[in-house]
């Protein structure tokens, strides 16, 4: 049998069992309405503010200050339209970065056609937002800066506690879109002055479809789903139960092996970007090579196109992306891979290739293995390779 | 995503590769992928003897270059001008709707090759019209 | 050991065994990013787009008419927001009555400090819509009617299909809040002309945190979640596969067992009705008496309170609301009792009970047993109850 290689973890993760098993008592069991009176709901209710400690206890915040929502991007939404519209009174600029994911770019265009201001930070080559940019984008308009912590494209970490100390001195809010950071970096919303914070289960081994907004206490911030009292009448909707109770374990477990986990994972990112860059020509990193999330690599091939590679890594095994999931879907090159300066023809050939808690070593080898042959059969097929080495004699 | 034919093709693709002393090259590309795709043809007494092609693309436009060279070759210059992007696609057992444009890549560049081989030739093929560098600007038009 | 009977789906229901283990392996095993592009994921989005198809079949829509979401509450949100945006330049009139289930009458009030101008229909004592009111409701700024299909509180059914014929005459948008209907009523947007529909998978034994928006083709709706390219560009996220395959399986068996549910439920709620208005003085049905969905009784017990009723059923083992589970943090009175007519302390002590698949006939035995000693036990303690006494004399 062929191996398989599910290395695609910034996209999606697999529950572990530990977690559906901690879920599963709350489908048919303990379903009652955690709003409701009766003792068979209390248990379930009680479940739902462990999870809230669970959470809290992950990123250093208080247990009254994590609100549930329907996924990270719902999370999102509800930051940035929500600030948007309770601080309105004191101004109507926000600040945020031109490599963030599309819950943040399309949210901040959104609010732009309601007539916010929107100021987009350029980064680096590495993809690291500059703190002196944001320094001088700020203005006694700016009500709210959202920036990624680690970027779900390249990998790259920004400097959030820099940013964060600045943002405190000037009484501006800050929202972290920290998806991808759960359980690979450690989150302290304390030391890192964040007022909101966005994240979701699937990305640590929970399940789908539930994720959490950190709200500061003492920020204001409109409810996005309007309807019932839960979640002490912020976000309405009956609660996923289930779902909850599954982020809560999810992230304790994270958290408590975050250290094994980039002890695990860095090895391996390392071993798959430096043999990478010596076996094969015409590849070039994207992102930072150090400040980069644990299990994170993404490669651009030159003269040959990302679908094609996905392709055929697929048919030996190989599950692998070419950036964000969710844009799949489009025909346009990453705006993240265009930020950081790569031009169209090269950011269309970008390749990501996310580890996490299932992969082994040999997994990094059969990629080794596999991916020079692909990317020369590709190369072979270019007319863009023809037309360089050409060029070449 | 992909049909089974178009996996089949993509997978091995037919005529992939360059004429060395071809009669007519062809070369577009679409910004809006930054797909690039460029045909080879060799002809004789007006009937395409060998056609070769190289792609920069997605499944798709493998897929539709390789299908397409095998639906052009053996042909008169007039009749593989009437291979349409429709039937390239149909012939592949469709495409998903945002890779349409993929299937359009080879036809244009079937009919950029056939341009190159009227001009060095000297000669007009009946309805062709010369290549354009962008294949948008005709997906515009349609 | 005595008894416990489950009194309470319309507040939520138990997950069914079948719905589970549909969802299970979208946990752990087939737990790719449905928006990838590699093998292992296009099972998981062929999963998705079999759960469209059975939710269209349910309704009689398309499967591209059908988009997920987090909850019935979003889809509510969604809808509401959506429309008022997305035809704010046709009108700025939205009509809907005064018996909606919060996700909507929230939805309304936000909406009216946004500056757009709700109607709010007044129902007759059954706590049925008027179509009269309706109709002289609309104006030519009117752009959306949103009417709940069966209540939540009271059960009470409105004549939507009447209503969706004189809209679709007048060329205006409806909106149908089902949450409650989905699996107790046949639906059919078509022959009802509805435009928009929103259901919930956890009141029909599917899991909780996991909804659906039907919205017509054709209809403009502006995304309400932006981000990603989930749901063909309209609703982002990562898709809650597990979820969306439980909504799925529940509502086709939900669907296919919609007589044999009817008929199992309406002798136990018509029983439960005739006993107690036999058997208890002084109490009085909510809701009309036969226009009312399958399991479904709302009881006013003059001079006593409803969290104390609750509490000595709940000790009795029998599990039930005193109206809607979502306001059970609020005091104040249900706001459809008072819709209907009931003056303010005879709305305080209403008593919901709604049964399901798991209850039998016995069940209602039971709570025919339980109920009256435990009537007259608060009775004994009310200060109303004595006043009223002392007055009969
Ligand atoms: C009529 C009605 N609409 C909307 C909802 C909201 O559904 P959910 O709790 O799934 O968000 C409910 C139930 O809570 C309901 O009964
Ligand atoms: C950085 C970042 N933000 C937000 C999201 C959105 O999360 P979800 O898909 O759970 O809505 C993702 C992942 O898709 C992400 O990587
Ligand atoms: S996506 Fe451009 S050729 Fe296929
Ligand atoms: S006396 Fe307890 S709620 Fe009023």
């Amino acid at each position: 049998m062929e191996r398989k290689v599910y290395a695609d973890h910034s996209a999606t993760t697999a529950v572990r069992p530990e977690v559906l098993e901690a879920m599963l008592p709350y489908f048919t069991e303990e379903y009652g309405n955690p709003s409701s009176i009766y003792a068979i709901a209390r248990s379930n209710k009680q479940a739902v503010e462990t999870a809230r400690e669970q959470v809290a206890m992950a990123i250093n915040a208080k247990a009254d200050e994590i609100f549930f929502t329907g996924c990270g991007t719902e999370s999102d939404n509800w930051a940035l339209k929500g600030i948007a519209e309770s601080y309105a009174g004191k101004g109507d600029h926000i600040i945020t970065t031109s490599v963030e994911h599309h819950a943040i770019l399309h949210t901040c265009q959104y609010l732009e056609k309601q007539g916010k201001r929107i100021t987009y930070l350029p980064v680096d080559e590495d993809g690291v937002v500059s703190v002196e940019a944001l320094k001088n984008a700020v203005d006694q308009d700016t009500i709210l800066v959202s920036i990624i912590m680690a970027n779900n494209e390249i990998g790259t970490i920004n400097p959030i506690e820099e940013i964060g100390a600045f943002l405190h001195e000037k009484k501006i809010l800050f929202h972290v879109d920290a998806v991808q950071a759960v359980g690979s970096l450690p989150i302290d919303v304390q030391a890192m002055h964040i007022d909101l914070l966005s994240l979701s289960a699937h990305k640590f081994y929970g399940p789908k479809g539930v994720g959490a907004l950190y709200i500061r206490k003492g920020v204001k911030l409109r409810s996005f789903i309007h309807g019932g009292a839960q979640e002490r009448g912020r976000r309405a909707g009956t609660e996923n139960v289930a779902g909850i109770v599954g982020l809560g374990k999810a992230i304790e477990l994270a958290t408590s092996e975050l250290e094994a986990r980039r002890a695990q994972l860095i090895p391996m990112r390392d071993r798959l970007i430096d043999e990478v860059l010596r076996r094969i020509p015409y590849v070039r990193l994207n992102g930072a090579r150090e400040n980069r999330l644990p299990g994170h690599v993404n490669f651009s091939f030159q003269f040959i196109e990302g679908e094609s590679l996905l392709i055929l890594l697929d048919m030996a095994g190989i599950y692998a992306s070419s950036g964000s999931a969710c844009t799949s879907g489009s025909l346009d090159p990453s705006h993240v891979l265009l930020a950081i300066g790569l031009p169209h023809e090269i950011a269309h050939g970008s390749l990501r290739l996310t580890f996490g808690r299932e992969n082994t070593m040999e997994d990094v080898d059969y990629i080794l293995e596999k991916l020079p042959p692909i990317v020369e059969r590709l190369r072979a097929m270019s007319p863009l390779y023809e037309d360089f080495i050409k060029s070449q004699n | 995503m992909y049909s089974e034919k178009v996996m089949d093709h993509f997978m091995n693709p037919r005529n992939m590769g360059e004429i060395e002393d071809a009669d007519g090259v062809g070369t577009v590309g679409n910004a809006k992928c930054g797909d690039i795709m460029r045909i080879f043809l060799k002809v004789e007494d007006g009937v395409i003897q060998d056609v070769k092609f190289k792609t920069f693309g997605c499944g798709a436009a493998v897929a539709t270059s390789s299908m397409a060279t095998e639906m052009v070759v053996g042909k008169t210059v007039e009749e593989a001008l009437k291979v349409t992007n429709k039937a390239v696609m149909e012939a592949l057992d469709g495409l998903p709707p945002v890779k349409v444009h993929c299937s359009l890549l080879a036809e244009q560049a079937i009919h950029a090759a056939l341009w190159d081989y009227a001009q060095k030739h000297n000669i007009t093929i009946e309805g062709l019209k010369p290549p354009v560098e962008d294949i948008e600007e005709i997906e515009e038009e349609e």
